[in-house]
């Protein structure tokens, strides 16, 4: 049931009436509303009841393993919630004086310096709020640095093909045109295509290496070459870093311009989609550029860099400093995990891709790049399975959801045929593994022996396969139901 | 090592299973000169009990200011309920529901909130949410400049009485694809856009005209005449909007013959905590026809092999995972946790509560316009009707005053010096439901004293 | 799955682990612990993602309608949760200066003078940590009068035939006998077996009233008159409070003594199973006995009555205040519906019952006293049901869970067979409890044409009905699995 | 109406449908003459934005003091999960699993909980919570004399060793059954009870002997030996403990030859907060064959229709909804949510950090311990072994002490004179593995300044 259809015209939860009524007199009536707010006339107890009835039918990290590819599903510590959401961090007010929040902006100055070192960057600014935001800011500045230049011929940005939708969505975004570099065999950048096509029109390239196919490029040091050499810079995409922590920097890899997502590698939640958190790490060349605020520390005093200190900056991206309070959460799990902890992360996330990888081959999957080692993720595709049953890589999916485990990432990246980007993370136990590659294989089983069934699931969850050609076709996006039932009157 | 489950017989059993020594060897691709020299800089780590000591500390030396400042961010009550229940960890630890069958909760919940802000906007249909309302008016821009057919011009203009880093973000974005700002002007006696000055527009192809209501300055804009005559110019209009002033102010649907086109803002004063600037979210809303315009995440309705209701992110086809180089935003990741937030607290207040809560803020800035301008050298800036947020007009300079007021304990409002010199000793304050007469009375009281 | 069975002896949760181990070389070793405790080795997530699941296999008020009868499960408001957890409270040690508590000392006192006016006594103390340690509190109170008079010879405790069993329990936990008082048909107690019963012997009579037949005693001055006569005292058992708040007043009904259960009518969560709180209220006569510690206002100061000051009590029956937070919770609770709101829960609470009942016995279910008011609950009896089809109140109750309706109370009171016992409350929406009616209804028509089906209920909870009838016989309290799980070594 | 759903519209139709005028008439039954005249000495309601104002105006004047006190209340670390997930609405809103089937939840928990507290404890069995820790003992007592066949004595050995106001509700409780507690005396010396003291009670029948371990001076008694006299004098022998120091310290099934019969104690120190006292809860567990004596809610595995593993209340014959009149105890209600947390507590922690934990706190009070002593006029009192709490001795009165150490912001610690007047000036101090070296030796200096 909808809230609405649980709504009376007339009923309100007096709980939460402040004062009495009190007439707008002052407002000439042009201004005023004339038509009610259609909110649901619910009492407290139908609202919690609703929603905590609600919550229950999602799957997520805190009721089942969530191995899904390049978003980093690991545990998210609740202590880092309960102490980011203190009443006085809570109650800041934006605009709060700099004198007044020394415990909080040293917190965010301490999580730049820490990304610094993990990043391998000359410096870190929070203020993105998400990774296609850090991708933004990134890509801007790319182009506020050829500007600044008088470079301006300089209209196009490199894009693997199997980057992920963000990287030319932003180039996009940011006036450039995306050219798509294809994919080697062994899943490492096509050095020949490359070459190619850099040149005096190349702005950039985006990268993720570790790559979307879940393989460390070796030829980076080659690229980084090439694309410098023609005057282009690096944009790396950070949402893979989980993988490299303490083994290998960007910086050190020779990019100009990272973002990182909080929300993968420093575990702030993902929230049913966000809020993340997507700062952006720059080389020296791009240090004018960084966007604003950033915190910053003069003698033991804490304060923000704005847009006066920082003239070349791209600016501020968000009308405050970013997703704040996501800050505060990747702060307290950095401080939690420390140098050494941060370091195993990328092993033992490594180590679970790599058995994962090596005990569904064994099981008889195959996986999209054999010879390699898996980084922190890998790409299993069923195109054999399709082929011999009509059982899509989809139905695969839908059908885990009933042995209790959330899908892998399905048709992505999308040069891999019926394909799963899988990542266990480094939370999760061998049990659990071991669970996930039992049902898979069963379902692998299922597949051959009656696959109507792995077709038609799921057969366990609040509702049957949804229709999604119906969604679009038959748009329905807010509820239109009586009416009666939460107007007044 | 925290939150690492393996033991030492797992990590052993698993490297025998993949046929390596050791993890180190699970390295081997990546190219020996790049191996990095470790995360010396990080301080080692602290087990919960230790950082829940430092982070109180920290914590300890920001005790909050009594907050009488909006200018964009507003401190409202927020019921218990709806933070007990939005971290859940159903909600707070599931991503986007790309598997719609295990992701009815939050579906279904942002089906709920798509229905209730488009209702607020008075407009067709709302997305899911964007990062916040600076950025939310940046993609309102880029989308009116692709859904108006009408005008090939990429210049939109936009009144100077819009949240001035609202008008930087935007800037921040759209300049990068050419897109040009043309800012429009204010009257300086009663702060807000005059239609009668807008004729020197009309010669030019512009895409879109913004207009923010309540404006930066509180006061509330003529989006009546202001609509009509974009409309008049084949201009789409963008209402940049206080969701929770909409409660009891016309709404961009409601604006002009027509309504608004696109209508957009922050969402923060619904439920979201002020902290620190963020996490907030953005909102969009607009008219059923440019749908296919629209940025960022929706979710429709649809049936399941049984005929039963369900619900899907829908329109996919619009975003960047599909779409790619060709989407309508870049945007992934939202603010889906905020949404959350807002959906279960317009739940709990209800049409009526989000109404008082509107009118009991604006009583309050009421009150106390009537006992700071009873104050020597206090004057109210502008003569227009004002909601809930006034600009009033010192006799000395507003930086110093603010500074003692924070002195006192006080977020005494924002200085209008930097963004609007024009407008010389200037300040904008902001009452809300969560003051008492009392807590009124004794910051009006700190207010003279900071003047003397 | 048990968290044991998902343990592993070596398995630590480093974010838990305070400092390094640290040598007791000061303890000798005859006093140290030979055998490692056998707590699961869990990771953090492992912990939070079981009992997460755990959780969602409970029905709860948060989750479904709760009708339970004589618990009063109504709506418990977060925000009582919310501020009772406010961490200047959850800190203080329970030794902590009176002057360092005022605020709290304030809340605790108040809360007092709130529940005198409820229930109209003289004084009231917060000591006992549930309804029946308030009734315990009660009937020593009793003790403590007779002996304090040298009135040794009262040596029973008379309890209706329907007393819930912490009546009887009580009284013999405080060395009196118990003799039982037939209920008449028309619901209230049979006022001449009273008489025939009442005497020099009688040190009380614990009553409850509205009554656990959820009727209201219409009779009840004559027992009071009958009872004092003979030099015994009342004791009210005010499980029931909720239905007669602002009606009437169990000290204007002449009761010497009563009990509140907090977690009823003052909405204190109910848990699981407690924490409860039973203050207990007296008359002037009991005054000198209430139980210590008491909070108490001296010119604006707040402090605590302790058994220095009050010489005769009967003492304290926690080692501290009592279940302090639970008491905060119902002192929010209660400021936030004040004098009227409290009113109105009798109100509501009535008039839920009453339609309910109304309207089963409309659709041919036979209610236990039919020519009866509901007051806030009533008992529908299903021996006719029984004798039909051989389902019983058990079966139905357990089909309800499979329509997702927590069952009613049954069995309880003893006397009526095959009963429900049905308390909707007033936080409860008309429509859920029309939704409650149609499925006691389809469960009925359900007993009639597939009897098996209900008597096989439930089946689409996490199990199926289970076997009480083992669970006795074949004793297994312990998980006694593969000990090297837990076990280091 | 906060929390009551009706509309005008709802009232009048279930009253029509009731045949009722108006609700008034529904209490018709009850006699006029009794007919209350309201509730106005109760204030009028407040909303959640004023409740919360109220209260946090008085949270603010209570700023907790640093805990330097045990005496029976321990402050631990609290991993944030535990209460996260204990306040869930699913466990926080549920009651007594009476519908086995739909609370699968709460009795696996329990089943849980009862697995870990009989290991902690080393004894068979555990039930599934009482009040606290004071009226746990006294249900052990009763339990004791209930299952004593060998012995018909209403009289228990006590130690005066034992918390003050645990032995007071002990009384309280059991003197209205004619029970009799005999208090045995300790060696002022050593502080524990010596058992060659005990020879003098050899000839009377006594149903048990209490051994608090350790005892309220922190002291470790002698239990073993004192087990073995108790069960060699016919005695059941009742273990009163301290369930965090069992981690290290040899718990009551492993005292003497045979080990106590039962063991009971206050559960606070497993993850419950200090919260001026409560809520907490008491624990007891014991033997397998006392187990139908056993006060209080047990849980039980059993298996449903399909041979599936489910959990049950079971034993119900005991109790008093069953049992009434001839109920091991009246207890119902009792403190599920605080085992709730314990559980998650206990499984977060594992043994290992338990053990940590109490090693950790004892490590820290020998530190102060070491500090103090250093002070001139401070010295420890007693020469036997204790763990993580102690008794010191001081050239001056411990109140005033106290009172300063307050002023500065500490909880000194728990003065002995009234409860011990023959030790003079004493103070029992524990320390925890909350406290940093840092505040012990912040702690120590005040100590030292508060006692010029
Ligand atoms: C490889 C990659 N790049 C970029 C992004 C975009 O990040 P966000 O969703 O935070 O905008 C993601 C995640 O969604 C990703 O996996
Ligand atoms: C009528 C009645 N009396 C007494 C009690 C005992 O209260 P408690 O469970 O809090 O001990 C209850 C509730 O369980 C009850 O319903």
């Amino acid at each position: 049931m909808l809230i609405f259809e649980q709504s009376q015209a007339d009923r309100f939860n007096k709980a939460q009436q402040p004062g009495e009524a009190i007439a707008l007199s002052d407002i000439p009536s042009e201004f005023r509303r004339q038509q009610r707010v259609a909110l649901p006339g619910v009492s407290e107890l139908q609202s919690v009841r609703h929603y905590t009835r609600l919550s229950q039918k999602n799957f997520s990290i805190d009721t089942h393993f969530y191995p899904l590819g390049s978003c980093t599903m690991k545990y998210n510590p609740r202590a880092c919630n309960t102490l980011a959401m203190h009443s006085n961090f809570l109650g800041q007010h934006p605009l709060t004086p700099a004198s007044n929040g020394q415990g909080f902006l040293q917190c965010i100055y301490e999580l730049q310096e820490i990304l610094k070192e993990a990043t391998g960057m000359r410096s870190v600014s929070m203020q993105p709020m998400a990774g296609a935001q850090g991708e933004f800011a990134g890509v801007a500045m790319i182009r506020a640095y050829h500007d600044a230049r008088g470079d301006t011929a300089r209209s196009e940005i490199l894009c693997p093909d199997a980057a992920h939708g963000t990287n030319p969505a932003t180039a996009t975004m940011c006036g450039y045109k995306v050219r798509e570099i294809p994919t080697g065999d062994d899943g490492d950048v096509d050095l020949e295509a490359l070459r190619a096509v850099v040149g005096p029109q190349t702005a950039g390239i985006m990268l993720t290496n570790p790559s979307t196919l879940g393989v460390f490029d070796r030829n980076i040091k080659e690229i980084a070459d090439l694309v410098h050499q023609a005057g282009g810079l690096l944009y790396y995409d950070g949402a893979n870093l989980n993988a490299i922590l303490g083994k290998v920097k960007p910086g050190d890899m020779g990019f100009d311009v990272i973002h990182i997502n909080l929300h993968k590698t420093f575990s702030t939640p993902h929230g049913g989609g966000g809020p993340g958190s997507g700062p952006v790490g720059v080389s020296e060349r791009l240090l004018p550029f960084i966007p604003v605020p950033m915190a910053a520390k003069t003698d033991d005093e804490y304060h923000w860099l704005t847009e006066k200190e920082c003239p070349q900056s791209i600016g501020r991206l968000s009308a405050n400093m970013g997703n704040s309070g996501i800050m505060l959460r990747a702060y307290i799990y950095a401080r939690m995990l420390g140098r050494e902890g941060l370091e195993r992360v990328a092993d033992y996330a490594t180590l679970n891709a790599n058995y994962l990888m090596v005990k569904l081959m064994e099981a008889g999957f195959e996986v999209a790049l054999p010879g390699r080692r898996a980084t922190h993720e890998f790409i299993v595709t069923l195109k054999k399975l399709t082929r011999e049953t009509g059982v899509t890589a989809m139905d695969v999916a839908k059908r885990l959801l009933d042995y209790g485990y959330h899908a892998p990432t399905t048709y992505f990246p999308l040069i891999v045929p019926e394909c799963l980007l899988i990542e266990p993370t480094e939370t999760e136990s061998k049990e659990e593994i071991d669970g996930f590659i039992a049902a898979l294989c069963a379902v692998k089983q299922e597949a051959y022996d009656d696959p109507e069934k792995v077709k038609s699931a799921p057969h366990t969850l609040p509702v049957k396969r949804l229709d999604d050609v119906r969604a679009a076709r038959e748009l329905d996006l807010r509820w239109t139901g009586e009416e009666s039932l939460i107007k007044s009157g | 090592m925290p939150f690492i489950p393996h033991t030492e017989h797992d990590t052993q059993q698993m490297l025998d299973a993949i046929g390596a020594k050791n993890i180190e060897q699970l390295f081997d691709e990546i190219p020996e000169a790049l191996r990095s020299r470790g995360l010396d800089n990080i301080p080692p780590g602290l087990n919960e009990l230790e950082v829940t000591r430092l982070i109180k500390q920290r914590a300890a030396r920001d005790q909050p200011l009594i907050c009488f400042a909006g200018a964009g961010a507003y401190e409202h009550h927020i019921p218990a309920a709806v933070w007990e229940l939005t971290t859940r960890g159903e909600f707070y630890t599931a991503y986007t529901p790309y598997q719609a069958e295990a992701s009815q909760g939050t579906l279904q919940l942002l089906y709920e909130y798509q229905t209730m802000m488009s209702s607020l906007m008075g407009m067709d249909l709302s997305n899911a949410s964007l990062y916040d309302g600076a950025s939310a008016l940046a993609e309102a821009v880029l989308m009116a400049i692709r859904a108006n057919r009408k005008s090939k011009s990429r210049r939109v203009l936009i009144p100077t009485t819009v949240h001035p880093d609202y008008r930087r973000v935007v800037k921040n974005i759209v300049n990068n694809q050419g897109i040009e700002l043309v800012e429009l002007d204010y009257c300086t006696e009663c702060g807000q856009v005059m239609v009668d000055s807008l004729a020197q527009y009309e010669q030019s192809d512009y895409a879109a005209l913004v207009i923010p209501q309540p404006n930066f300055f509180g006061n509330l804009e003529q989006v009546d005449q202001l609509t009509d005559w974009a409309h008049d110019h084949k201009m789409l209009v963008i209402g940049v909007v206080n969701p929770m002033a909409m409660a009891v102010i016309a709404p961009p649907g409601e604006w002009g013959e027509q309504g608004a086109d696109i209508a957009c803002g922050e969402g923060q004063p619904l439920g979201i905590p002020l902290s620190w600037g963020g996490p907030f979210y953005g909102f969009i809303a607009c008219k059923q026809k440019q749908v296919r315009q629209m940025p960022g995440r929706i979710i429709g309705r649809t049936v399941d092999r049984d005929g039963n209701r369900g619900f899907v992110l829908t329109l996919q086809a619009r975003e960047q995972h599909i779409r790619r180089s060709k989407a309508t935003s870049n945007i992934c990741t939202n603010q889906g946790l905020m949404v959350t937030a807002s959906t279960i607290y317009m739940s709990l207040m209800g049409a009526e509560g989000v109404e008082r809560t509107a009118m009991h803020s604006h009583t309050n800035t009421k009150a106390l316009l009537e006992q700071l301008t009873a104050i020597e050298g206090v004057k109210r800036r502008f003569s227009a009707a004002y909601f809930h947020e006034v600009v009033i007009q010192l006799n000395q300079p507003a930086a110093p005053v603010l500074e003692k007021l924070a002195k006192a304990g006080y977020l005494g409002g924002f200085s209008l010096a930097t963004d609007y010199a024009e407008l010389g000793d200037a300040l904008v304050v902001c009452v809300t439901e969560t003051k008492s007469d009392e807590e009124i009375n004794q910051f009006a009281h700190a207010f003279a004293q900071a003047l003397r």
